[in-house]
């Protein structure tokens, strides 16, 4: 629960390392990315904003893989409803 | 946007759902509970249910963090909110919650110092800002927030912010899902787990709801893709006999979820022996609240607080809708005395809860909408 | 009761008279939701109910003459593209081109708190003047009130305005029927976001510029592109948004008002923003955004004009009028759902939740 | 020099172009004397400047309408006599009858604080509507905002009026001439002390009302009374109250304006609280009276259409024009002395010395 | 009104004067002073000298309180106003007098809370209203004040109002009448008295005028009759040869004064050494100051005031018309430079003040001014 | 100097006798009567009122003989004008 939306890191802060500037869609603000100790963040990723905090670092393997499964299905289906529409012809 | 826009496509929805009619049984009813109000919001925000077969009901369940606040707490913010020098900070879905003394908007009427925030950190800048006065932040929410407000208290005590103090609300979901496995009414066929919860507390806590009641969990995101993507898998689940905690959201949330996150949690605040959740009643060990060693920043020593319990409404059915038993228009005063402009239960408030996004964005003829809107 | 029963109730609950419950004023009053249509029907028009109030319009028209006011409280008085200054001037005269008038004359009444920087006052009312001869109007009559520090915050504004209609032109939300086309001029909302950026407490950074704008132009261009009936009603979005307005249409002419979400112009920063804060674009104030419902048939010679206009060129059709359900906006979303799309109970609030 | 030139020297002083000087807005500038005056000139009029706002009339006149407002924020709300309500509508109501025309419309916008009692709201609401009744016109639009408790005193409104005038009619104060009756339609000042006395800051009792009203009834009697242009020019005598007006005038027409002390009529409570407070009725703010410049020949004519309407029984010719020296408000005072009546500086202030 | 409208009557004025004209002597000039400011305001709002014949000058005195505060004082007193928590309280004579950071009306637009009374007490009761703040009441005024300030403090410290402070400016007459006949530059025949002082301090002080100085004073009411009944007093000692002190106001003025009120003054307040009269300088035990023991309701121990000198702007010539050595047309920046809106100086803000009075009641040629009200 | 004016008492308030109600025209305020301790003040006495206090007791006694002086004055004035005016109608 809990609004969060994606954003993508512009800029570590360099006298505040706990600190990003993170854009979203043109928007930006800082972000408190103290709840992401340890993991190494760099301008160009991702991440999961809450409340002015980044909650995660998004994983764009995953992001990937769940998106390809989407689009296969995606993808079966329009072959399907092609193949219907073919059926409907012939048999038209 | 990217990471938004993919998953709200329409053609896309479409194959899903054809998928989705597949795997149902013929004659066979699905109930599947979204956990969460950030979903029901998605649902009806995007018109989901357009996309579901008639045999596939989402039940919306307690995951609201401002639907649960009870009565009493609210009057006790606000009897903070009116003590003398005092600036209360709240995020904005509280502003309307009502209490027995009405809300934070009417204690602005009649003149206290209540303030919007985006995050808990900009409460704090106020009490930099405001050396002479009590700054108190109204913290809600569950695991997903509840960090927020801990770095803020640790951020606080760094720094020695002696004017700045917590009002803790925060609660944890697991004990809020067991009180609906456990509640007799209700029958469920699986679970829409809660997406940004899950990134702080991973997803092993659910196992106990494969294990021991058999039940499907997809932990999801909240894209209405997602959503219907986790209904999928459910269904998945279900036609093959399994139950298992799955995360449909692993973009998102690790599995293990963040142990810093959980770290700071537990360094500021521990478990209370009860709560009370509005319409769920008490709770035991659902809660959270400031540690004694922060005790400092913790407004319930810090503030004289009356802790009264106020009886819900008469009429108020809110507990029914928060463990799914009720669907919003099947409360006795859903949209008739109970409106978004005056509601009588706080699942009417939030854009979270289940009957102000059903009366919102949902309330009509499903049938004449979609007469109405085809194209 | 099935769930149909109970929503018919709901329908007929909904169009019972208004009533202010709360004893005090509270901010939602003020929100251009539901509060504000509440206290506005129940106290204003309750006590000066007469007809040509009574549409509770931009402004009221008659005799060929248009009339209206508007107060400005803005927070900040400056903000990217803008001031209180340009919004009270371009506000007054939008209001006046949203009843079809060619905006003539303004008043404008000042109520300045104790200790406000004559400097300031010498920039709002530079653009109040520079705003006025965009729009070809002249501000003929004013009003000067000084309150103590404390009583005020700087600067309110109220101008009125009058206005000339041609007899062709009559335009009324009532007058809305079924397949009618809903035209936006623009994209919606950097008004609002704006300003609340501007504010500074959400330490939000934006590229977002106030569209703050006379419309006269853009509104002749239109009545004169369509004959007289087929523009069927003019509204600016501003308090409240087009989601407001357009229930505003839907009510007053008892039908449906179908939107298209993907055809709704937005641009990127002020949906970043929004999804950021948990707002709706839909409900967010725009200042130089008009919404026109026009006859389906004249919709391309509309979209034309209007588009042939610097302040139209990101005019859009984003949806119909449909004679089912009476009363409501209905959205078709980009995900392929439906929803109803109501009217704000209070602010758009920021929201976590 | 001797003292003759120096004077002569002061006078060209005073044309000369008003400049505000300070750099932060005080209560001076909104109290009606001087310094209202220097901020409207040097700031609303250099900004806007046009020929319709430039004689900074009650109100401006173009092709036979009249249009004006004027922003309420008088404190208490409720006063002896009236309240804000009747004050926005009366006095918008009044300065379109001093510019001759028949009030028709009016606008009202508030401005409502966080916290105001809704039931206060409705007192006031109700009390427009009875004023709007009683003037015969119709609140035909109007506005709402809500501001944060802190940032307004409760409620102010800003009204907006249109009446039409008739051909015939043209008054203006430049059109005062030499041999000119000025009369004024009853006794002066109850209003500004009653609201004074109201604050409560003083103790002061006095069994004195606002005398708040309509005066179209009376102007129409007026100008009916006496042919077109008979009637030089109406002002009603708010803010800066009678002395002020007077001074419009006689700078307006460039004619001097000679009072007579013992003609001018005030209630023996207004006099008493003025000399406890040590400030002078001619200032004080009247909000149901008027001052008429009327031709000599026709003032018998113009105090019996006065006297023969309840607002108008106490009405007295008060003084004249006559040509010299241009510019300046003279007074024969009661001891057989005279003076001259300058435009105020500041507020009337209580004072001790 | 009684004891008021009696005093204003033009027929008697006339008869009055016209034995006013018969006690000149031919040839002869004679330059009466007006010691007190309510005179010369009298005297311009009735339009007074048209009654006198043009051998009969009446020159304007120091007897304006708000006149002869240096703006030194003024920036003391915005100082205090400006401190945290302060209300400044003030007649409204005191609100647009400037100093050298303004007036009042500038601090006010500037954030200070600085209030109109009409009466000490109104300030004490601000103080007891708002003890949260510290209340601070500017206290000017001659003798005739004095007493209704010291008052206020007995009340104060009676009620152990801890809140409440005077910042005295209190001044005494005599010094200022003495400075004046000791300058080089003015020649006088008569003194029109104040009357209202000498309801506090009475007749006898005047004496050393009649007897070491051998000019006439006679003690004055404020209605125009009274003025004029005093410079036919004064002609009838001249012409008698005579200087003695008169009491013309004996309806009001007991000849030895309030004893209480002295009582009350000495009670509370003492002498100051030396005290900086605008236009005037310095000028020795011509001001009082809270004594030591209300030591707790003396502002300027409670506060840390700058008591710095500000020269007056150098076109100011307000010492020469405090003196009655110019009149006030005479001063270059007069009704130029120098206006009630933008005055340079102080005899320009008070309605006592000469320049004032003159500007807003007589500036212009008197011959033109009669010639259109002649009847 | 300071402005004072005259007043008429019409009660001195029985629970704070430094008090008395006074009228001026149809006016009233209470107003400190401390500084005229020792002066028997009653309802229908007069007294000179300075920033809420009462500084004297006016003595009608007085108030009358300087009346009937300016009276004496005027009425010789006008004895005067009469006469100037019948020598002038007897030259004409
Ligand atoms: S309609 Fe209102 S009272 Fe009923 S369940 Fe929903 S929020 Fe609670
Ligand atoms: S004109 Fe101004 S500067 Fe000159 S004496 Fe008068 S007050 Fe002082
Ligand atoms: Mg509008
Ligand atoms: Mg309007
Ligand atoms: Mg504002
Ligand atoms: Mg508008
Ligand atoms: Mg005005
Ligand atoms: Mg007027
Ligand atoms: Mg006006
Ligand atoms: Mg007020
Ligand atoms: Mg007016
Ligand atoms: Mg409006």
């Amino acid at each position: 629960m809990c609004l969060g939306i994606p954003g993508e890191i512009v800029e570590i802060l360099s006298d505040r390392p706990d600190l990003a500037k993170v854009d979203v869609c043109g928007v930006r603000r800082a972000i408190n990315i103290g709840l992401l100790e340890g993991k190494a963040l760099a301008p160009g990723d991702w991440i999961l904003i809450h409340v002015g905090f980044a909650l995660s670092k998004i994983d764009e393997a995953e992001a990937k893989s769940a998106l390809d499964f989407l689009e296969s299905i995606g993808q079966a289906y329009e072959d399907e409803i092609a193949a219907l529409r073919e059926s409907m012809i012939e048999q038209g | 946007m990217r990471f938004v826009d993919e998953y709200r496509d329409a053609d896309k929805a479409r194959a899903l759902a054809a998928r989705i009619a597949t795997l149902c049984e013929p004659g066979r009813a699905y109930k599947f509970m979204e956990v969460c109000g950030g979903h029901t919001h998605t649902i009806y925000k995007h018109g989901l249910e357009d996309h579901l077969p008639a045999a596939v009901t989402l039940v919306h369940g307690p995951g609201c963090p401002v639907c649960v606040i009870p009565m009493g707490r609210v009057d006790d913010a606000i009897h903070i909110a009116e003590e003398p020098g005092v600036i209360m900070t709240s995020f904005g879905d509280m502003m309307r919650v009502p209490g027995g003394r009405g809300s934070f908007l009417d204690a602005m009427a009649r003149g206290a110092d209540i303030r919007m925030v985006y995050s808990p950190l900009d409460a704090l800048k106020i009490a930099r800002e405001n050396p002479g006065k009590r700054v108190v932040f109204m913290a809600i929410g569950f695991e997903t927030t509840a960090p927020s407000t801990a770095m803020t208290v640790l951020r606080a005590a760094a720094e020695g912010i002696a004017n700045f103090s917590v009002f803790c609300n925060h609660v944890t979901i697991i004990p809020a899902i067991k009180a609906i496995l456990d509640s007799p009414d209700l029958r469920l066929d699986g679970f829409i787990g809660p997406g940004h919860v899950s990134t702080v507390i991973g997803c092993r806590p659910y196992g106990f709801i494969a294990e021991s009641y058999g039940k499907p969990l997809v932990v999801a995101g909240f894209e209405p893709l997602d959503v219907l993507q986790s209904v999928y898998q459910n269904l998945v689940q279900l036609s093959e006999g399994r139950a298992a905690v799955e995360n449909q959201y692993a973009r998102v949330v690790p599995w293990d979820g963040n142990p810093k996150a959980l770290a700071v949690i537990n360094e500021v605040m521990e478990l209370r022996p009860h709560f009370e959740w509005r319409g769920l009643g008490f709770i035991s060990d659902s809660a959270l609240r400031v540690r004694e060693r922060y005790a400092a920043f913790d407004a319930e020593r810090i503030f004289d607080i009356p802790g009264g319990r106020v009886a819900d409404p008469k009429a108020c059915q809110c507990g029914e809708v928060l463990k799914g038993v009720l669907k919003p228009w099947e409360c006795k005063v859903f949209g008739t005395a109970c409106t978004p402009e005056t509601p009588i239960g706080t699942c009417m408030v939030s854009s979270e809860g289940a009957c102000a996004a059903y009366y919102n964005f949902g309330r009509f003829s499903r049938d004449r909408v979609k007469e109405a809107t085809r194209t | 009761m099935n769930e149909e029963q109970v929503l018919e109730r709901i329908e007929r609950a909904r169009r019972r008279k208004a009533r202010v419950r709360e004893d005090l004023i509270t901010l939602a009053h003020g929100a251009g939701g539901k509060a504000t249509r509440t206290l506005i029907e129940d106290v204003f028009l309750e006590s000066f109910r007469n007809p040509l109030l009574e549409p509770l319009a931009d402004g009221a028209v008659a005799d060929g003459v248009a009339f209206t006011t508007d107060s400005y409280v803005v927070t900040p008085l400056f903000f990217p593209g803008g001031n209180i200054g340009d919004l009270a001037v371009n506000g007054t005269v939008n209001d006046l081109a949203m009843c079809g008038a060619r905006p003539a004359y303004l008043s404008a009444a000042f109520i300045l708190e104790e200790g406000f920087p004559v400097a300031d006052l010498r920039r709002i009312t530079g653009s109040m003047a520079e705003a006025a001869r965009e729009a070809g109007v002249t501000i003929v009559t004013g009003d000067t009130k000084v309150v103590q520090r404390g009583k005020a915050d700087g600067c309110y504004i109220t101008t009125a305005g009058v206005g000339m209609v041609d007899p062709g032109v009559r335009l009324s939300a009532s007058a809305a029927e079924p397949g009618d086309a809903i035209i936006v001029s623009g994209p919606i909302g950097d008004h609002g976001v704006t300003v609340m950026l501007a504010r500074g407490g959400l330490d939000i950074e934006a590229d977002l510029v106030s569209e703050t704008a006379p419309l006269n132009g853009l509104t002749a261009r239109l009545l004169g592109a369509c004959g007289g009936g087929q523009v069927r009603c003019l509204r600016d979005a501003t308090r409240g948004g087009v989601a407001t307005v357009l229930n505003e249409v839907a009510e007053a002419a008892r039908v449906a008002v179908v939107l298209d979400e993907e055809a709704i112009p937005v641009r990127p920063a002020v949906r970043g923003a929004c999804e950021l804060l948990g707002i709706d674009p839909l409900y967010v104030a725009c200042e130089g955004r008009m919404v026109a419902v026009v006859d389906g048939r004249s919709a391309g010679a509309a979209l034309d004009a209007l588009r042939g206009h610097p302040l139209g060129a990101g005019a859009a059709v984003v949806g119909r009028i449909a004679e089912d359900p009476p009363g409501l906006v209905l959205l078709r979303t980009g995900f392929g759902g439906t929803r109803i799309v109501d009217v704000l109970v209070g602010d758009p609030l920021p929201r976590i939740c």
